[in-house]
């Protein structure tokens, strides 16, 4: 799903109650800090070698000793879903980060450039806005060839258009702020304006729409692994375990359902802090 | 009877009792005004008369019979039968109580289609039509093709209450029905509801402006704090009002002209023909004026007059089409508007609630404007103070974001903005139409203070000719972006000569304390 | 009179500037996808000529010649853009076959799956808006799309199709030519398109709850579902029709993955297998038909907007893809 | 389906399997490398000559044959009145059409050219409209067995000569030949159905126009899918089940598991590149790995390792090469230490000289997963010696970016055929598939030789001695033979199978 339609939806929704906001927050948090582990120090959580194979060991049920039990080459999943949180997090995590900055960039500068150019510019985001960002990232994998490296460029690319359109209407509508008229009516110059008053509020709007961005680049990340195109074995990365777990649904559906319960369970956590922290903008905003 | 019977109307939230034992009796033919400052609870008397009280509030009642009916420990189902029938609400905001995606026919029709649907057809638009025409709508037709947005606030007004008394309600319940209007139009809407009146329903008018009281109500009820604290005929009740609160209420309304000498001396700002035009519509058109150091002008006119775009012009943010400007004999433009001299005219612009950076604190705006006069970091925070000061709020007022703050909070820091860089010549747009009457007041007795310790030359933009009276020296009188009347305040008021000035004043006049637009 | 006239004109310059926009998307995506195949890495012959070819240089070198890959840059564009003019998209390296084809063949399957999607989408969402009301329902309700929006589709079809077709065999697992077949994939591409949609709707008939106008309309004696079909819910759709071109791609991009899981033939198949095998021609073919899709949706949406919110009726300009949320 | 229908005259037989690669242009046996290929368009195609499960030929589209100048020589007496779909009658002309498409460079044939001899192919010569003659510039024995297939099946000259570029991409009209059915319609990556030919009166053993009329190919690359058509009767047969999903076959459902002939699934290491240069290097990679168990676990007992170039069932496999190499560590890094790979990183990979013992390993997309768990368990057991072995899976485009100037250290596959001269192709220095890059002329020689050579006997001693030269020498290390495993509803009867266990539809029946 598209970042910013993403983002529309935290328009003014008042959580039911603040109780459950809180506690959804707080399971957020408690999922991100976890996930958050997982990525940066895996070898703590991790009970076995993710690459570790034993086929003698292979696909065994969820245990004690594997708590996700073990795939097709006898690995354990719960290890390996927790070593993969850094790869399919981290993709998620650079490229938006990636498109946030190089976005914010393009976009607050289209806005204060001349007219052609900012026209320009603002066609080409059109061209790219007109696909959904699961099938731009597709076609820039058909473009760079498949590989992780890529999918990683083409869930930025994917991403970036939204940042651009974003940079460039938020610039444009806080310079025409009455604050920032205020400011240069007082004799504040128009760039100092700009850096002071405009460019804060332009960052502040595209973090928020990032933090819920990651989910978005996150699902398609996975869905081009998922469909062979991103990092291969033996690399432990959630899509690629789902795609090898398919075919053993019914003989040993751990194999794809854990990873799959990771993808959602980081996208939600995602989202809710999103969410919220949108939603706090907007009431400080108003 | 039928018509209201509510005794010991008592409305509770989580906080506490908002309304505590209110008696209301209207009866049919009568018109009764229920009066009070803001926040007293007579929208929630009203809405509570319907059944539709906001989540979390509850009412209880002795008596309460609408229409004759016991509405006591009605359920939503049975309140439905009621509502639009028997007593029928127009809502406070009028502007946007007409579901905006539908037609006014469709709007008007909705009470018919729920209450009586076996009117259909050609018949259905006959009533249509007939709400309309009674509500002296011009050319019913047309205008129940046309969708709200379509629709002046005065016919929108007009619109709302036609759908209400469609389907012919023995109840009808008017919250400030005139608040969103030009004066001009408050008249007739009053008018309207007297009608309503006279042809048998029972009005309820919410208001807290007296002098729409004094021209329809028969009765007036006051409101203070959810409680009645006085009630009687009109005209007894204005004439020797018994409680504190109505005296107030009843004193507020009058305003004592302001009587200065005109001043001699060179005009600080010169306008000649100014002209500015935005695509086919000419927004201000040949505009000539002068304003002198220590003196006011005020710039009166309808919504969309051009009013802000001349304020702009003025401040040197937009660019004359046509004429010129001088400041002390010197030519003044966008181009000529820079560095020092920028500081010369500033602006207190027209809506306080976007004038501040929603991110930064009071302090730090202000700051902001103090460094641009290149005063030493180490005397900002005290400079800061002082501007504080000036504007009426206390020091600890830096440390505040906008949205901790108040309208009338929020304006006084823009203007406290303005001053900061010490211009000679200060245009405010419409700076208290948002505000209440208590804030309204302190602001205006504010500008006059800082006026004369500053002598300071102010453009005053404003739709309100009582706020003209108390404050300005000259008074301009745009329609169209064209000037039609200028002169003194006080020959302005004694005779206006265009016709457009009179019915101003003569709106005005039947409303001398309306309050501000929200517009 | 003066006045239809100008009505007329305005009527036109509107036409005008669908067409232009149209026409502009659409270059704009022909350039791109020309633009990719030059920074291809690889030579592209050796792509075209697919595994295990042996050929010769001169073999090669004459198959060049025939793509026009000898010649200048812009002279190749030109051509490009001038077969594209003519409706030729070119023929796939692969299958041989002309581009227009291979797309064809394939469009009648995804038009199925996604259509019916569509259909499923739009009546979950409706009913999930209209029949759930209460803050908690309406919060469960969104916690539940939540983490359907925060599913990826294929493991929703993973899931489904293990529960439905391979344990309770409720569903044929496969096959064209069984309509039930379509039933599964329909519902596993609709989920988070209803979800997101019901967001969506349930977002914008809150926002209309909290307009004072409908305080008129409750004050009128209005029942709650006449409140939703005859105020709310056309509120909320006008964010619903802003969002179509949206949703049609997103069912489009949730196709690749939803054929693949399920063993569908269809444009994500072809997609797929041009990304795998580097069939250019099929490639650009895919991004031109995406755009195509996109800008007619838009157009669509461009027009219908302002028939849900006649507010909206001179403020749009024809000219643009909207993809801007309501706001 | 049609499967409640009986052998009434539209009975339709639905076939899933994988065929994922067809769309990828190969739907030509002609030009293709690919099992499914043939598997698919046999229903098409006929050959001259037809090789029963014993391994003998019988006629054909041939009536008889002539072998002579010691195998260098055939002449083949076609059968008459046999026609092609497109009614266009079958006769020497045909036959030469064909060949010489296959042989000439711009048709570009992997297999099929090398089938026909390759180089030694000299050409064939219309005796008169019955009577063809191709000509080797050598002995060449594989020769009928060559014949006998698809690969080497006759198209209409019409196509060849109209529309033979399209015949990659196959379809209606294009795809023309002699056999049981027609190919009627064709959607890439979804179907292709085959109608009967009811003209047809030339099947090997006299069959005539098969008994059902329908043959739908249903395209599922997904293996749970093609169970899960099985399991719910949406399939009447079905190819390509992956072994873990046997055990899930319904019980009434026969499973036909027929050991492919040929190379087995091995690995190819390339001794012109990197770490393999060193024989040594090449013997510790074959005795670090546990190849017992590894394809005992993954591949659920269902297929057999594989312990020479030759599978167990195929002519001249040399048996006394069973259990010469078992996995043995201690053998490996003994090798190894011998190697001068006696250095430790950090991660406990051997070094020598400041380098690390590493190979890179290129693989085509798709791998199926058990292949993947295959090559885990082979990375694993190397780790354990301290051999870092990478992994690349990369679509064909990037694959053929590596083999083609053969800048990699190991590649994979397997390859069927029932003749041992296919390891010509794999261990001769100009073979079009010696990724391993061997090029040793005493081996040349003996393939030569093998190919020269008819007598059954003196060929198995050729073979023999091929099997043992890379046992020692350790160009490719041979993992398992795969099964074509096919499984059958009880309704279908009359279903034979070829030499390579694919399902042959000319004879079925349904009901
Ligand atoms: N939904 C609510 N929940 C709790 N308190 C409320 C709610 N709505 C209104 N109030 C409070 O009830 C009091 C009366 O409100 P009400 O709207 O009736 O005032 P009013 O007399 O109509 O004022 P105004 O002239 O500004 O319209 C106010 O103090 C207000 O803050
Ligand atoms: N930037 C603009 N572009 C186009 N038209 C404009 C612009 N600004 C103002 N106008 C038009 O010029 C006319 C005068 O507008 P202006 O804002 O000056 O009116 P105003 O008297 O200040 O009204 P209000 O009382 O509502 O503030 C209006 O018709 C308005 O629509
Ligand atoms: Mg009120
Ligand atoms: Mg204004």
């Amino acid at each position: 799903m598209s970042t910013e339609i993403r983002s529309t939806l935290v328009r003014r929704r008042s959580a039911p109650g603040g109780t459950a906001r809180r506690v959804a927050l707080i399971a957020a948090a408690v999922v991100l800090l976890a996930l958050g582990f997982a990525a940066l120090a895996p070898g703590l959580l991790a009970t076995h070698d993710p690459l570790l194979t034993d086929v003698r060991q292979a696909l065994q049920a969820p245990s004690a000793q594997h708590w996700f039990g073990t795939d097709q080459s006898g690995r354990d999943v719960y290890s390996r879903v927790v070593f993969g949180a850094g790869r399919s997090i981290g993709i998620g995590l650079l490229a938006t980060g990636l498109a946030l900055v190089v976005g914010v960039a393009i976009g607050s500068l289209a806005a204060v450039a001349p007219r052609p150019v900012d026209a320009a510019a603002m066609r080409v985001i059109d061209v790219l806005l007109a696909f959904p960002e699961f099938l731009l990232a597709l076609l820039v994998v058909a473009v760079l060839g498949p590989g992780a490296t890529n999918v990683a460029v083409a869930v930025t690319l994917a991403a970036l258009p939204v940042y651009v359109r974003l940079a460039r209407t938020r610039t444009r509508a806080l310079s025409s702020t009455e604050y920032a008229e205020a400011a240069r009516i007082v004799g504040v110059p128009r760039p100092v304006v700009h850096v002071t008053h405009v460019l804060p509020g332009v960052l502040a709007s595209a973090s928020v729409l990032a933090t819920i961005g990651i989910g978005t680049s996150i699902l398609a990340a996975a869905g081009l692994s998922f469909l062979g195109l991103g990092p291969t074995e033996p690399t432990p990365e959630w899509g690629l375990m789902l795609s090898s777990g398919r075919n053993l649904l019914v003989q040993a559906p751990w194999v794809a359902v854990f990873p799959g319960l990771a993808i959602t369970a980081t996208v939600v956590a995602v989202s809710i802090v999103g969410r919220i922290l949108r939603a706090r903008s907007e009431e400080r905003g108003a | 009877m039928s018509g209201i019977r509510v005794r010991g109307l008592r409305i509770a939230g989580a906080d506490g009792e908002i309304v505590r034992g209110l008696d209301l009796d209207v009866a049919a033919w009568e018109c009764v005004a229920l009066v009070g400052e803001s926040g007293t609870g007579k929208s929630l008397t009203a809405r509570s008369l319907l059944g539709l009280l906001p989540r979390g509030l509850t009412a209880a009642a002795e008596t309460m019979e609408i229409d004759g009916v016991d509405v006591r420990g009605f359920g939503e189902r049975q309140w439905r039968t009621l509502r639009g029938r028997r007593v029928a609400l127009v809502s406070q905001d009028a502007l946007v109580s007409l579901d905006p995606l539908r037609r006014i026919g469709a709007e008007v029709a909705e009470p018919l289609r729920i209450h009586a649907p076996s009117v259909r057809g050609a018949a259905l638009r006959d009533r249509v039509r007939d709400a309309l025409t009674r509500v002296a709508l011009p050319e019913p037709d047309l205008r129940a093709r046309q969708y709200p947005h379509e629709l002046s606030g005065g016919l929108r007004q007009r619109a709302l209450i036609a759908s209400a008394v469609a389907a012919r309600p023995a109840v009808l319940i008017a919250d400030e029905p005139t608040t969103a209007l030009d004066a001009t139009v408050q008249a007739r809407v009053l008018d309207l509801l007297r009608s309503v009146a006279d042809e048998g329903v029972a009005v309820v008018l919410i208001t807290h402006d007296l002098a729409a009281v004094r021209r329809i109500a028969d009765r007036v009820v006051i409101l203070h704090e959810g409680a009645v604290v006085e009630t009687g005929p009109t005209a007894a009740v204005m004439a020797a009002p018994r409680d504190p609160h109505t005296r107030t209420l009843v004193a507020a309304a009058a305003a004592a002209p302001l009587r200065r000498a005109p001043r001699t001396d060179a005009p600080l700002l010169s306008a000649e023909g100014l002209t500015k035009r935005f695509g086919d519509r000419v927004a201000v058109d040949g505009v000539s004026f002068e304003v002198r150091r220590g003196r006011t002008l005020a710039v009166v006119g309808e919504s969309g007059s051009g009013k802000t775009t001349l304020a702009r012009m003025i401040v040197g943010v937009a660019e004359a089409d046509a004429g010129t400007l001088r400041v002390d004999g010197r030519a003044w433009s966008p181009r000529a508007a820079r560095g020092a001299a920028r500081r010369r005219i500033q602006l207190v612009q027209q809506n306080p609630w976007g004038a501040l950076d929603p991110r930064w604190s009071v302090g730090r705006t202000l700051r902001e404007a103090v460094a641009v006069t290149g005063a030493p970091r180490s005397q900002r925070r005290a400079l800061v103070t002082d501007l504080l000061r000036e504007v009426g709020l206390s020091p600890a007022f830096a440390t505040r974001r906008p949205a901790q703050l108040s309208g009338g909070q929020r304006q006084r820091v823009a203007i406290a903005r303005a001053l900061a860089v010490g211009p000679e010549l200060l245009v405010l747009d419409e700076p208290v139409s948002a505000l209440d009457a208590t804030v309204r007041a302190r602001i205006l007795d504010r500008l006059l203070d800082l006026q004369h310790e500053r002598d300071l030359a102010m453009v005053f933009v404003t739709h309100d000719l009582d706020v003209v009276r108390g404050i300005a020296d000259d008074v301009l009188v745009m329609q169209d972006g064209r000037v039609v009347e200028a002169g003194p305040v006080a020959r302005i008021f004694a005779e206006p000569r265009h016709p457009f000035t009179r019915e101003l004043l003569d709106a005005a006049a039947s409303a001398p304390s309306g309050p501000g637009t929200t517009a | 009179m003066p006045r239809s006239r100008d009505r007329a004109r305005a009527a036109l310059m509107r036409i005008g500037g669908i067409a232009a926009s149209v026409v502009l998307v659409l270059w704009g995506a022909a350039t791109l996808a020309f633009l990719a195949f030059r920074i291809i890495p690889g030579d592209a012959v050796d792509v075209l000529l697919g595994p295990q070819a042996q050929v010769s240089e001169a073999v090669k070198d004459g198959i060049r010649a025939e793509l026009g890959f000898d010649r200048p840059v812009l002279e190749q564009y030109a051509a490009f853009l001038a077969r594209l003019a003519r409706g030729d998209l070119g023929e796939s390296y692969q299958l041989r076959l002309p581009v227009t084809e291979v797309i064809g063949r394939q469009l009648g399957s995804t038009l199925q799956l996604t259509g019916l999607a569509l259909v499923i989408a739009i009546v979950l969402a409706l009913a999930s808006v209209l029949l759930v009301r209460g803050r908690t329902a309406r919060a469960v309700a969104g916690g539940v799309e939540l983490v359907v929006l925060s599913s990826p589709v294929f493991w929703t079809g993973l899931l489904l199709l293990s529960v439905f077709s391979f344990q309770l065999g409720w569903f044929p697992v496969s096959g064209a030519r069984d309509p039930a077949a379509v039933v599964l994939p329909a519902i596993t591409l609709a989920l988070p398109v209803a979800a997101l949609l019901s967001q969506v709707l349930r977002d914008g008939v809150e926002t209309a709850e909290r307009e004072p106008f409908l305080l008129t309309v409750r004050a009128r004696g209005a029942s709650p579902l006449r409140e939703s079909t005859h105020h709310t819910l056309r509120h909320a759709s006008v964010g619903g029709a802003t969002l179509a071109a949206y949703l049609v791609g997103s069912l489009l991009g949730g196709a690749v993955l939803v054929e693949t899981v399920f063993a569908r033939p269809g444009i994500g198949r072809v997609t797929l297998t041009a990304i795998t095998d580097r069939d250019l021609p099929v490639v650009t073919g895919v991004i031109l038909l995406s755009a195509l899709v996109f800008v007619v949706v838009n157009t669509i949406a461009d027009l219908v907007v302002p028939l849900l919110d006649p507010r909206l009726a001179r403020a749009t300009p024809a000219l643009g893809p909207r993809t801007e949320v309501p706001a | 389906s049609g499967t409640d229908e009986g052998s009434s005259s539209d009975s339709e037989l639905v076939w899933a399997i994988e065929g994922a690669n067809l769309s990828a242009g190969h739907m030509d046996p002609q030009t293709s490398q690919l099992d499914v290929s043939a598997m698919v368009q046999r229903a098409v195609l006929d050959s001259l000559v037809f090789q029963g499960a014993d391994g003998s030929f019988t006629p054909w589209l041939a009536e008889s044959w002539d072998v002579e100048d010691g195998g260098a020589t055939y002449t083949f007496r076609l059968r008459q009145g046999v026609t092609f779909h497109d009614g266009s009658p079958f006769d020497a002309a045909a036959v030469k059409a064909n060949f010489d498409r296959i042989v000439d460079p711009e048709t570009a044939s992997a297999q099929a050219a090398a089938m026909l001899g390759g180089d030694l192919y000299a050409g064939t010569d219309v005796v008169d409209e019955n009577t063809v003659r191709v000509r080797f510039s050598q002995p060449y024995a594989p020769f009928l067995q060559a014949a006998s297939t698809a690969l080497l099946g006759f198209y209409s000259p019409k196509v060849i000569e109209t529309s033979a570029d399209q015949l990659k991409a196959g379809g209606p009209d294009v795809t023309v030949g002699t056999g049981p059915y027609v190919l009627s319609s064709y959607t890439p990556d979804q179907e292709i159905v085959y109608t009967a030919n009811e003209d047809y009166s030339w099947g090997p053993d006299g069959g005539g126009a098969p008994r059902v009329k329908t043959l739908r190919v249903e395209i599922l690359p997904e293996a749970s899918v093609r169970l899960g058509v099985l399991s719910s009767g949406e399939a009447d047969v079905v190819t390509n089940l992956p072994p873990n999903l046997v055990s899930q076959v319904p019980a009434d459902d026969t499973v036909n598991a027929i050991e492919y002939p040929g190379l087995p699934y091995s690995l190819y290491l390339n001794e012109k590149y990197g770490v393999f240069a060193d024989q040594k290097v090449r013997q510790a990679f074959s005795r670090a790995i546990d190849v017992d168990t590894a394809v005992q676990e993954i591949f659920f007992g269902q297929y057999p390792r594989a312990w020479s170039i030759l599978g167990a069932t195929t002519p001249g496999y040399d048996a006394s090469l069973e259990g010469s190499w078992p996995f043995d560590p201690a053998a490996a890094n003994a090798l190894l230490d011998e190697a001068g790979w006696t250095g430790r990183d950090a991660d406990g990979i051997r070094t020598k000289d400041g380098q690390r013992l590493t190979a890179r390993w290129i693989a085509w997309t798709p791998v199926p997963d058990d292949r993947a768990a295959l090559a885990n368990a082979l990375q694993s057991d190397l780790r354990a010696v301290g051999f870092d072995l990478q992994r690349e899976v990369l679509e064909p485009g990037a694959y053929n970016e590596q083999y083609g100037p053969k800048t990699f250290d190991l590649t994979d596959w397997g390859f069927s055929g029932v003749d041992a001269d296919l390891l010509r192709s794999h261990l001769a220095t100009d073979g079009f598939q010696n990724a391993s890059q061997v090029s040793d002329p005493a081996l040349d020689a003996l393939l030569e030789q093998g190919a020269a050579t008819t007598d059954p006997a003196a060929r198995a001693d050729i073979y023999a001695q091929v099997q043992q030269w890379n046992a020692q020498h350790v160009a490719i290390v041979p993992l398992y033979s795969p099964a074509l495993i096919t499984a059958v509803r009880p309704d279908v009867t009359g279903l034979s199978f070829d030499l390579y266990g694919r399902p042959l539809f000319a004879t079925a029946n349904l009901g």
